[in-house]
């Protein structure tokens, strides 16, 4: 996964859509450099100063951008993922949500042929604060530049922790939403795999929640593969009935199984620590980080 | 209003009527505790309304710990007819030689309650030629007429008592509780000679509930679980005091995490899901001041694809609309400030973080 | 959306893989008839989507015409997990000897398709230790993989070649519609030799049906009826394009029987109920001009305890919110006059008497 | 059952509520002597002149009412009617719906016993035109004096069918609804067995709807007892799809259970004549009354 850095070109996909032109205009305030934008048909006009294509070959040749962010229609996704694929684009960030499962896996195979990256689909998006980068829908302010990689599988949850995490002084290296659906194109895993190889980053904090047994499999990753760096770990859903669905698709307890105890013991196994609210993982880190400096 | 097998067998205990011993389990660790305490083997029945649940997998058998827990675990994740359980019922198994199916209803033309039964237990009990069929006059079934039906059942000797002193007390149950229908089937007769009712079927007469309140919470839920969802809105209704309300799953999930730790018991989970306009953020208001179990609203916002104006709009427009429950708040994210202004002169408590809005809707009162 | 028996096994057939012959039967003489078409004996299935129909009474074996006529009559009458059959599938009986279970389905963790498959049908599979799954990639399963599919399940012969077509099929029909899951359970393999899909289940991704248009009439219904029941109308769903709303079972029924012999057809039956005041009449309005199939309402009113002036003030309410497929409206009763003057200045074509209502809003467009 | 005369004094249990003062004043425009109402607590106050008790019996002693039409909430249904019928009344009209089933039950065995009848629950009333008493919530002006008794399971197509009679000439010697509930108190055939006895009354009109089986009963009484007066029948739901509840609990049809189609062929065995419409009942009534005139 290759992440833009600062004044590195990105394009828009779907950027005259009433949340693609909300966001392109966020976006740039942010810094982030919004080259081109692409909507078929609309070639030729332009959003925030931004001008559109009708094809991602032509917005990617004018703007050399190798990431997109896109806001396009379920329905039309993963033909625009397609055309950003085969146009060279490495990195989709993929916002919209209730993409039919077979164009996500359609979109998930395309895209390790091609070696390019999906980020959700139906995720936040990705923010690179230190670079004045944002690729997503969060809110800005709450993001600060910093050493912490923060991976989540909710997204307000993850503005939440971030916010917590920079009003505390620790800012962070990236954020990055895996995604609601029940396909995540990157999982917790590949997230891993990437913070293991950020030499800005000093400590992972991963916001889980119940259901499903992705934080499972991430402790299982942890100990097979091995990590260097520090974890701590958060699961919403301490307190919720079993056997309901809570909000996700996947956040459910069946029995023990999708509790947050099993989660948050998984990641103890794995060496991580656990914060039991969002307030409490800045604290973790300042222990962390104060008994490293003694040490 | 139809009851669950372990709550229509309850009111069978209640009244007299002989049920195998059993105990509800709503985890692993109480279905292998419930196993351990009862002589073996055992059945483990899925605790759902719909109909068919042995055929659909949701009964199943046990001998020993391990295969309770795979039971167990094989039921809580079967679905039957749309429906997940919440819980399952241990019992344990009894061996039986014959069934009776035994039923108070209403018959419409006849208007009034009869009784109806049929030696041969199971579904096709409305083609069987041997049905008995007993008119019930409002002040009960009589011993004689009980017995009636026993004799002409062909029962006698000790059968005969046993078998009307059942339909007896399933008439005052039927009339004390106002059952549109309460059904046995099947009422097994076991090899030591008494009789047991494996599974039970009451159905209440939702125009009489006012009269018995000892039924209101049975499904409290459904209602509003249905207008949210039909909303479009994810909400599961919960038995605390504190509405919660937020945008993103996980947001709302932590929220009553938040709300538990500090000694607060949420009334809900709503989650109004991404990019929630006006309209939106006002039905889901609307929907927690409407629960009865919520006596304040806590709203958690954090604006990404949600724009805080229109959150903030959304509320103002309920209060606007009339009188409303206590409102806790914290509204973060761009546009916060214009948010917090339109709520400035509203009776909304503002708060600047999650910890404290919570922990002023949890102290309040 | 999950489908109905009998719809997947059309898809089913449609795929290549055989099922027993059968008929839809919607009342008594077409279930009769079809069994006058084919070999004896026959099964009579519920068409319902929940789960267990076999226990629940479900599925009836009849071998005359006689037990025909009496199993249809029983599975229409019986409610399975709420749910009440609109038809029976007449199914001829396949003798047979075993049964194996076979599925595509998706797998999360894999993020992948995988075909699920055991050689004992039955619903206990998951706990089966001869399970065998295979991840399927986006194209699609190759022959080979098919077939290593049959060999785990120990088949050889022409057994594994009929299987592993089948599975291939199956396959094929997942990808190309779509489905969450495609299951046969049991797929049996008859004393001739030969393999057919007793039973079969579809669920297809609802974030694809834009795809796939001949799935788009399968359950119309179920939105607005649920919106209109939470909203306490008795409202069905028809097939025609004049909305019909009115106060009173009767009246509404009257209506819908005057459109259809004025060569109309009706969209819907909305029965306001008694004492409908104005945000009732507004909200059953709203929810037949939302009714696609609806291009027209007729509105007929006998007031009663239900006021002409609130009716007035409802629809007049609904127009002056937004445009408005055209509506017919006959008011009569208590302050018809009044009523009939709160409409003059709207685009309400008001009419003295329902059958000059319905004739104009049949002969309109 | 005795109906109430011109002149003859009537009571309202539930006079003060929304309804109960809505409908007294239309009652006492239409010449129905309400003589007193009843609600317990405000006893002393007045309704559109007419007095208030607290119970039924000071009612009945001040007005010697017999007849009494309850707009009584269900939850206190029963024992208002409970109430009126050991104070001596002996015509309960019964407004009110979602009655328990069992009190309905109890009220009709209590009425039995005490020789009161009991219309409804859930019914539109009972109307008297050439005596000038309504005691009911129907629309006054739909109903005219004359020689045709309607009874009908539906409350707004009574109305509709007076109408359509009034307006053709042909008026009606009452007009009674046996209600939508589960049980009826009084039914078709003791509708029938009443309009045998009143001499005014020349033909019946029953208005009956798909679903249930108190039409075939209705025939089935006419056949075994017989019945001298000219019936013409009316079914609602000939065009209503199958398997579907329409409105009223019982209006669904099964199989062939139910069906207009099975309603109307038994009327017309029992020789009765069925309309189509309502609009074509007066058609009908037209020419009998012709025939008649001719032979």
């Amino acid at each position: 996964m290759i992440l833009p850095r600062r004044g590195e070109a990105v394009i828009v996909q779907g950027i005259t859509g009433r949340y693609g032109s909300l966001h392109t205009k966020l976006m740039l305030q942010y810094g982030t450099r919004i080259a081109a934008g692409v909507t078929p048909g609309k070639g030729g006009e332009s959003v925030e100063g931004v001008p559109v294509f009708n094809t991602v070959k032509e917005a990617v040749s004018k703007s050399r951008a190798r990431s997109s962010i896109l806001f396009v229609p379920a329905q039309f996704f993963y033909g625009a993922a397609e055309e950003a694929v085969l146009a060279g684009v490495k990195l989709l960030v993929a916002i919209t949500e209730h993409i039919p499962v077979r164009d996500t896996l359609k979109m998930l195979e395309l895209a390790k042929k091609h070696s390019a990256t999906i980020i959700g689909p139906n995720t936040p998006g990705v923010i690179i604060p230190s670079q004045g980068v944002k690729l997503g829908i969060m809110p800005a302010t709450s993001f600060k530049p910093g050493r912490v990689a923060l991976f989540s599988r909710s997204g307000t949850l993850m503005y939440e922790v971030a916010n917590e995490l920079s009003s505390n002084g620790f800012g962070q290296s990236l954020a990055l939403g895996v995604g609601g659906d029940p396909i995540n194109c990157t999982t917790l895993n590949e997230c891993i795999d990437l913070a293991q190889g950020l030499n800005e980053t000093q400590e992972v904090v991963i916001v889980g929640e119940i259901g499903g047994d992705a934080e499972e499999r991430l402790a299982k990753h942890i100990l097979d593969r091995g990590f260097s760096k520090r974890v701590v770990g958060y699961i919403a859903g301490r307190h919720a009935p079993r056997e309901k669905r809570m909000g996700h698709a996947g956040a459910i307890i069946y029995g023990d199984y999708g509790t947050a105890e099993s989660k948050i013991n998984a990641l103890k196994e794995a060496g991580a620590e656990v914060a039991m609210t969002p307030m409490e993982i800045p604290l973790l880190l300042r222990k962390r980080r104060d008994r490293r400096e003694r040490t | 209003m139809k009851l669950f097998e372990y709550q229509a067998k309850e009111l069978l205990k209640e009244y007299g009527i002989p049920v195998p011993e059993s105990e509800l389990a709503h985890n692993q660790g109480e279905a292998v505790a419930a196993f351990r305490r009862m002589p073996h083997p055992v059945v483990l029945k899925s605790q759902v309304l719909a109909g068919g649940r042995g055929k659909a997998g949701g009964i199943l058998a046990a001998s020993n710990e391990e295969e309770v827990t795979e039971a167990f675990g094989k039921i809580m994740n079967l679905e039957i007819g749309g429906e997940r359980p919440s819980c399952v019922l241990v019992e344990v198994s009894v061996p039986h030689e014959t069934e009776i199916y035994l039923s108070i209803t209403l018959d419409r033309g006849a208007r009034a309650f009869v009784v109806i039964s049929s030696k041969a237990g199971g579904v096709d009990v409305e083609s069987l030629k041997g049905r008995v069929i007993q008119k019930i006059s409002n002040k009960g079934i009589t011993k004689g007429e009980a017995q009636s039906v026993a004799m002409k059942l062909h029962l006698s000797g000790e059968e005969r008592e046993r078998f009307s002193r059942i339909v007896a007390n399933l008439e005052r149950l039927a009339r004390e509780k106002e059952c549109e229908l309460a059904e046995i089937n099947p009422l097994a007769f076991t090899k030591r000679g008494g009789l047991t009712a494996l599974d039970a079927k009451v159905i209440l007469d939702d125009n009489a509930l006012f009269r018995h309140p000892e039924f209101s919470k049975l499904h409290p839920e459904d209602e509003f679980e249905g207008e949210a969802s039909r909303q479009g809105f994810a909400f599961v209704r919960l038995e605390g005091n504190i509405g919660v309300v937020g945008n993103g799953a996980g947001l709302v999930l932590s929220t009553l995490d938040l709300v538990a730790d500090a000694g607060g018991n949420p009334a809900c989970f709503l989650d109004l899901g991404g990019g929630a306009q006006r309209e939106r953020v006002e039905a889901a208001v609307n929907l927690v001041n409407k629960l009865p179990n919520a006596n304040r609203i806590l709203v958690n916002i954090f604006g990404g694809i949600t724009r805080t104006t229109d959150v903030a709009e959304g509320i103002k427009s309920v209060i606007e609309q009339g009188v409303m429950k206590p409102i806790y708040a914290r509204i973060s994210g761009a546009e916060e400030r214009e948010a917090r202004e339109i709520l400035a002169k509203t009776p909304v408590h503002l708060h600047p973080s999650p910890s404290e809005a919570v922990e002023a809707a949890v102290r309040s009162q």
